[in-house]
């Protein structure tokens, strides 16, 4: 029996195991119904992941789809299917490797600078902004940046905005990221006006810091992946924005990549694209749109759009009474 | 001076002493005590009784297992084989706190003492008097009383007029060897009991300290007390032991009235055994 | 009881260091060492070096971040406080951390599904000590050693916060337990408190002397007495009318210190506390004058795994919501058992105190605190969190009238 | 010595588990149990329940899952290993795991800078050693505890090594390096060292034996020697055999049974060796029987820090990267100092084995080995590393023969 | 039997022994050792000596400070105050190492042996015999000798008559009292030494041990070591020793020629001190 193997970074992000991974599964069910499919969770450790791939390998893997937790590291296990004939496909995070098949991903560089427009458009002049950025390792995490910086560099240099105080998050630890939110506070006395954080979590660790000083609600903070935690929070006003991508798009065109590449076939019509990665190999690149949800209309469009999220989960809690839950 | 009864001692039943000492009369009675460590076979079938208002001295060699005894009765080892009556009773013995119910106190020869706790502490441990007033919550909840510990603490050294010993709230871990061994016996034989046991209980011990411990297990025999007495010192055995109790080996070798045998006999017993086995160890 | 005349300063200094006030002497000692760095020496290093710098910026002993601190502090602490109990013992528990996180996850799905919040606390607190009391019984009637006990029960909770947290993290809106860190006790409340606490430490020391003196034992000397009721005032006020001059006590603060002097108590002057100094100083001792040592180690365990729920729910209502990191997976383990270290109690057991793991706990609350005001990168905070720690130990260990060493 | 007769079954497994070749059994039997759960017990129940499946599929036990299972758990045996020899002093390091992240960063540094690659590994196993013996000097001069110093080692060196890798990263070409693990014995010189390995033995315990009569000493019982030499070559050969089935002995496997080897003479059969159970038996002792504590910790100190820079390389060839969170972010602390506890090492001091650790390693490495060919969610996976964990322990503790406990 | 010198006993300046015995034959001596335990002031000005060829008795009450004086001139604790001196020249005795260069052996009264570790190794501690021809190694890292290590303990073990030990690989641990101290006496009079220290060798040994330890302090004496020998049992005392120094309260009350005294009056200067003393603690 042939086996696709799915190697997830971590459950620090509730996206990986709830909407990647059943994405996945789906559309393998569908289109390859007798290939079993492999799920592992390194939770933030590499040398685990290492492991995992070892494992699928032994296990008889034909294809493995693997979310590095760090880009260049990771190469290894590309390297090492690469040897036994096994292809890998990079999923939402870029491995650096030459023998890296394809990469399933959106357009993060415009994501980041979507967060920061958000945030610039809620703002005026003069005001100050906190950066929660993401972890130091997930290649991801410097793209998102840079976006964010494309946007907000011209508005710091010419003190339109100023930073007031900016730090990683690595493996992207909400607690690591109300550390940072708390201090940010301390330091400016609650003299900020806006966060950009790169994703969720640290949005929803800086909500939690700004709720204790009576600020929640007041500021526009972004995020990254609408999760349904971040969903009632844009319903309660307190988070503002959340970048989308169609995860379950991506995991079903990583399962056709798979499927196609364990069966020769040909793949042209789904890489569209190709990009060069950081060791400058060249990679079939297989984009996904992506979507910047702000406020009550913004979840009303992922609602729609994503099937893995449905009114009644996110109308839960404190939620449930907003108007939006109660029509 | 052997009897003949005597020749049949060694590892088969010992000779006890006259019927007058003998079984009807004992208040703890235990028999055919077994104890292997490992492969160490410390106990071979070792039959002991005290009565009360008595006290039993056990005498042996280094490592005949006395302290071996000693704590089996005391339940800090249990017997792989053998029998414990208490008052002709047979009883159950499953580790300390069943001794300690059964009234048996001891005094170990390595004194099981907590050096981290202080004097007062380590003379009450285990039987921390409480504050009245507090019914409602489990007793080992209860607030200690500790003035009360302390006058007791202070009250039991004096007894044994260890002088150097000025406070009872010095860590047990910064005293001398003999004002260790003081405590250890002070809380034995301050605990409400019907059998005391001393294993070795003087051997840190000054002269006036001594002197202090035997009248201590005198005053035990006048109350009526079963005392078990260890001791290499054949002049403080001869002094207080109504019978002497020689194991050698792990058994028994006999059971001799003080006042019917000599310290040279002792010795010869604990050291060589009874004839039949001087002939076999020559 | 000794001749005064012959003691020298280093001799008085041993003296005061054994007494139980003394205990807190190098914890405090480091503390304060790391709030003069953050407070003092690196604002005034700032000041000195930077030209344009206007003035100088105290951040760190602002009112405001000691408020900070002491939030951010507060779940290393109760955790850090419910380990001490099993470091007495001479044992370790690796699995508190997640068994805070299990209890947490526990709380936001019975709060979720509809269960008030005080009564979901009392389930999970029960859950907590069953967790931790079944850890207790494979130590003490299986024989396993307790480090690879809780290793299996760190793995084992772990997995169960993920099973019970499918999604990763769970929002808490029930204002019960939002209130429990929200809450704040009135400025007016708070000093009265303090000063209840004090006067009735001052009442029972000067009936405790009375009675001493009239049972004919020896006097505790009357610095001690004053001294130690001094420091605790100093400390009690200053933090009252600091958290006041920013805010106000909060009452997860107040509860921890609260659950804190009860489990002090417990452990000090009560047959069960005793039982448990005595198991750590010598098991074997214990076991013989007939304490039920394996019964000790299980309701030490089940302490711990009551601390660590309650921990769970000052974490849940302190960062609103539960998430894997925010307890299984990230640093709280090492951090809390470091607190308990830090604090003074020795991993072998017998020594040790349920209030030095809150200093501890400060200690280590300070570094991340300080160091994210101090604006370092990533790697340097790590770099200067070790060697801040290691001096802070240090000059204490180094201040130590010579002895024989460890 | 004894009367045998009076033995029954239980007295001589009671004496076999304490002979040198006894301490082995709880950790092989804890493997065996796991090796048999995963092997045997796992596919067997698969097969029966899954009516559609073809044929018992025993990957876990196949050759190449047992060449990863070696290769998966090397680093953290190096570790093991080398914490071992601090858990015998009655100290702990929590820093190693950070060390040997230091350690591999720097050696990837050095080789991007053109150094030939064993000329790097000679400077990072130099600077491992000082940065072990460094720690070592805090706590046996200045006299912090252990678990302060390394804790704070931890911290400064995980930031240390983010300094060395800014963007938290490297790969690793040289192939030197990249030839320690892939580098692969030939099967007949594998199987030639094993016997002269096991012919080694066999002759010195001859040689042991027959000068033991002639000084009229108690001779070993022959099922002792014998048992232990026939337990050595089976495991000994069943590793080549099974490793040369799928690949060969690989180079690094080899190299880590040389060291333990070196390290275990060291241990058991120097002064020196010698000195470290002193120490950890009872430190005021060994002090006053002359020995010098402090170096003696210092240079234990040392060699964890030397086994850990050997980690460092060796976890460097086989990820082929240097990473942050493969080292000093991971779980590779805990499963070290863990590996090394199960091996059977006290945490007090004074008993254990280096040998123990590498089986202890297995351990570890044989539950993330198998649940990960399990199938099971990552949730359910760490749940059952515990239970199996817990099981495997248990098994052992329960089948000991009766004692007076602990 | 008081003469006039004796009057200033107490905490001052002791009456030494007739000169005979005095300050230029003294092998080992000390002078004005103060030892401080935090509040406790354990020794008081000491001066004690000891020549070659000599058993000098040191005794004293409970907590009188006898061992602490013997850990100080082993090295173990590092007096407060006090000189040192060897064959008259003033030596430094700052840790157990250095007391050991200097020749001093010591039996601590609480034994210091490592429980974890066989009677072999705990007979060799310290100085572990290594297999010759590893030259090239340091020493630490050579090979030890076992077989040579274990027949050095077993001859040991056998001098001393310990019986019941049948076997130098025995763990420590489980040994019972007397076993233990003659492991902990074998090894200080095993090794080289001009000056060896017992610290109530006896307590734990039984009736034919104990001889076996006061033939070796004899033969000690004959073969001109110094010996120093505390213990609370005053016939061996009187058996073996040459002079006899009292300690009280970690002061010296005085020293007398043994043939010179008696029991009783030791007796009484230990617990009472000298005449003046009397007086006061009555
Ligand atoms: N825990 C133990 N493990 C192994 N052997 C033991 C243990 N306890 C006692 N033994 C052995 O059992 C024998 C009897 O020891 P025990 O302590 O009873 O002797 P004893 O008569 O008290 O001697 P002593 O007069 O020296 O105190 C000794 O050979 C001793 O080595
Ligand atoms: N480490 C220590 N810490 C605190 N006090 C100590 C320490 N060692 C000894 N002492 C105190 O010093 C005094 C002398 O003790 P020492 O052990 O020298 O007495 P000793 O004469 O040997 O008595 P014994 O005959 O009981 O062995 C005692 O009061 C004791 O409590
Ligand atoms: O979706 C995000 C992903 O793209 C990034 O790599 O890791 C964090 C996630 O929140
Ligand atoms: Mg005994
Ligand atoms: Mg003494």
């Amino acid at each position: 029996q042939d086996m696709v193997a799915l190697l997830l970074p971590e459950n620090v992000n509730p996206r990986w195991e709830q909407q990647d991974a059943a994405a996945f599964v789906a559309r393998m069910k569908e289109i390859a119904p007798d290939v079993s499919v492999e799920v592992f969770n390194a939770n933030n450790d590499s040398s685990v992941q290492q492991r995992q791939a070892e494992q699928a390998l032994t296990q008889g893997a034909r294809v493995l789809v693997v979310t590095p937790i760090d880009g260049d590291s990771s190469a290894i296990i590309a390297d090492l299917a690469a040897e036994e004939g096994v292809p890998t496909i990079a999923y939402d995070r870029m491995i650096n490797s030459a023998n890296t098949k394809f990469w399933v991903q959106a357009d993060m560089f415009a994501t980041g600078a979507a967060q920061a427009q958000h945030v610039i458009d809620n703002t005026a002049d003069g005001d100050t902004l906190v950066m929660l950025k993401g972890s130091p390792t997930d290649p991801n995490a410097a793209v998102i940046a840079d976006g964010q910086m494309s946007v907000l560099q011209p508005l710091f240099d010419s003190g339109a905005r100023k930073l007031g105080y900016e730090n990683w998050t690595p493996g992207w630890d909400p607690a690591i990221a109300r550390r940072s939110m708390d201090q940010a506070l301390t330091q400016l006395n609650n003299d900020l006006q806006g966060v950009v954080s790169s994703n969720d979590g640290n949005a929803g660790a800086a909500i939690e810091a700004m709720e204790e000083q009576g600020m929640a609600g007041t500021v526009p903070v972004s995020g990254l992946d609408c999760t349904v935690q971040a969903q009632q929070l844009m319903l309660l006003g307190k988070q503002t924005q959340c970048g989308w991508r169609p995860l379950h798009e991506m995991g079903g065109a990583a399962a056709e990549v798979a499927v196609r590449l364990m069966n020769e076939q040909d793949y042209s019509d789904l890489a569209t694209a190709t990009v060069t990665n950081g060791v400058g190999a060249t990679v079939n690149f297989v984009p996904v749109d992506s979507y910047s949800a702000v406020g009550a209309e913004g979840v009303a469009y992922v609602i729609e759009n994503d099937p893995s999220v449905s009114r009644d989960m996110v109308c839960q809690g404190e939620a449930a009474k907003t108007d939006f839950c109660a029509d | 001076m052997m009897t003949a009864s005597t020749t049949t001692a060694g590892h088969q039943a010992p000779p006890t002493a006259p019927p007058t000492g003998a079984g009807d009369r004992a208040h703890l009675r235990v028999s055919g005590i077994h104890k292997h460590f490992g492969g160490v076979h410390a106990l071979r079938g070792v039959d002991f009784e005290v009565a009360r208002g008595e006290v039993m001295a056990l005498v042996g060699d280094n490592g005949a297992g006395k302290s071996t005894l000693m704590k089996v009765l005391a339940g800090a080892h249990v017997a792989d084989a053998g029998t414990f009556h208490l008052d002709g009773q047979q009883v159950h013995v499953g580790g300390p706190k069943d001794a300690a119910a059964l009234g048996i106190q001891i005094v170990y020869q390595d004194l099981a003492l907590c050096e981290n706790l202080d004097v007062a502490a380590n003379l009450s441990l285990g039987a921390e008097p409480v504050r009245p007033g507090f019914g409602f919550l489990p007793r080992l909840l209860r607030p200690i009383d500790d003035l009360r510990m302390e006058v007791k603490a202070k009250r039991a050294i004096d007894q044994l007029q260890v002088r150097t010993l000025k406070s009872v709230r010095a860590q047990v871990g910064g005293l001398s060897g003999g004002q260790r061994q003081a405590i250890a016996i002070a809380r034995a034989v301050g605990a409400d009991s019907s059998v005391v046991m001393l294993d070795e209980p003087t051997a840190a011990l000054g002269v006036a300290q001594t002197r202090q411990v035997l009248n201590v297990v005198k005053r035990l025999r006048e109350t009526g007390h079963a005392v078990i007495y260890i001791s290499h010192n054949m002049r403080d055995i001869f002094e207080v032991s109504d019978r002497i109790c020689v194991l050698r080996h792990g058994a028994n070798v006999a059971t001799w009235r003080t006042q019917d045998t000599t310290p040279d006999e002792i010795v010869v017993a604990m050291t060589r055994g009874l004839e039949k086995e001087v002939g076999r160890a020559g | 009881m000794q001749d005064s005349a012959f003691l020298g300063m280093s001799d008085r200094l041993r003296i005061l260091r054994q007494s139980r006030f003394g205990a807190f002497a190098p914890v405090l000692f480091a503390l304060a060492a790391i709030w003069g760095y953050f407070g003092l020496a690196l604002p005034l290093w700032d000041y000195l070096t930077t030209p344009e710098a206007q003035n100088l910026r105290l951040i760190f002993l602002s009112p405001r971040n000691i408020y900070n601190l002491f939030m951010q502090s507060a779940v290393i602490a109760t955790l850090a406080v419910g380990i001490t109990v099993v470091l007495l013992l001479g044992d370790i528990d690796l699995s508190a951390a997640a068994t805070a996180g299990v209890c947490a996850a526990l709380l936001g799905v019975l709060v979720l599904a509809g269960l008030p919040g005080w009564a979901a606390c009392v389930i999970v607190i029960a859950v907590g000590a069953v967790m931790g009391a079944a850890q207790g019984m494979l130590i003490a009637y299986v024989g396993i050693p307790s480090f690879v006990v809780t290793l299996a029960g760190l793995l084992g909770f772990q997995g169960l916060m993920q099973k019970i947290l499918p999604t990763g993290n769970l929002n808490i809106d029930d204002p019960f337990l939002r209130g429990i860190s929200r809450i704040l006790v009135p400025d007016m409340l708070g000093l009265a408190i303090a000063a209840l606490i004090v006067a009735g430490m001052i009442a029972l020391s000067l009936r405790r002397q009375h009675r001493r003196r009239e049972a004919g034992l020896e006097q505790d000397s009357p610095i001690a007495v004053w001294g130690q009721i001094a420091m605790v005032a100093t400390l009690l006020f200053g933090a009252v009318l600091t958290l006041n001059a920013y805010r106000s006590v909060p009452l997860l603060i107040l509860l921890l210190v609260a659950i804190t002097a009860a489990l002090g108590w417990v452990t000090t002057s009560t047959p069960f506390g005793r039982s448990i100094f005595a198991v750590g100083g010598n098991a074997e001792s214990a076991r013989r004058v007939g304490m039920n040592v394996r019964r000790i180690r299980v309701a030490a365990f089940a302490i711990v795994g009551i601390m660590a729920a309650v921990g769970g729910i000052f974490g849940a209502s302190r960062y609103g919501s539960v998430s894997y990191t925010a307890f299984a997976g990230g640093s709280l383990l090492l951090e809390s058992i470091g607190a308990a270290v830090i604090g003074g109690t020795s991993l072998f057991g017998g020594r040790g105190s349920v209030w030095n793991a809150i200093l501890g706990a400060l200690v280590i609350g300070s570094l991340g605190n300080g160091l994210d005001l101090s604006g370092a990168s990533a790697a340097d905070k790590l770099m200067f969190s070790g060697a801040i720690l290691l001096l802070a130990v240090a000059l204490d260990a180094v201040s130590r009238p010579a002895g024989q060493g460890r």
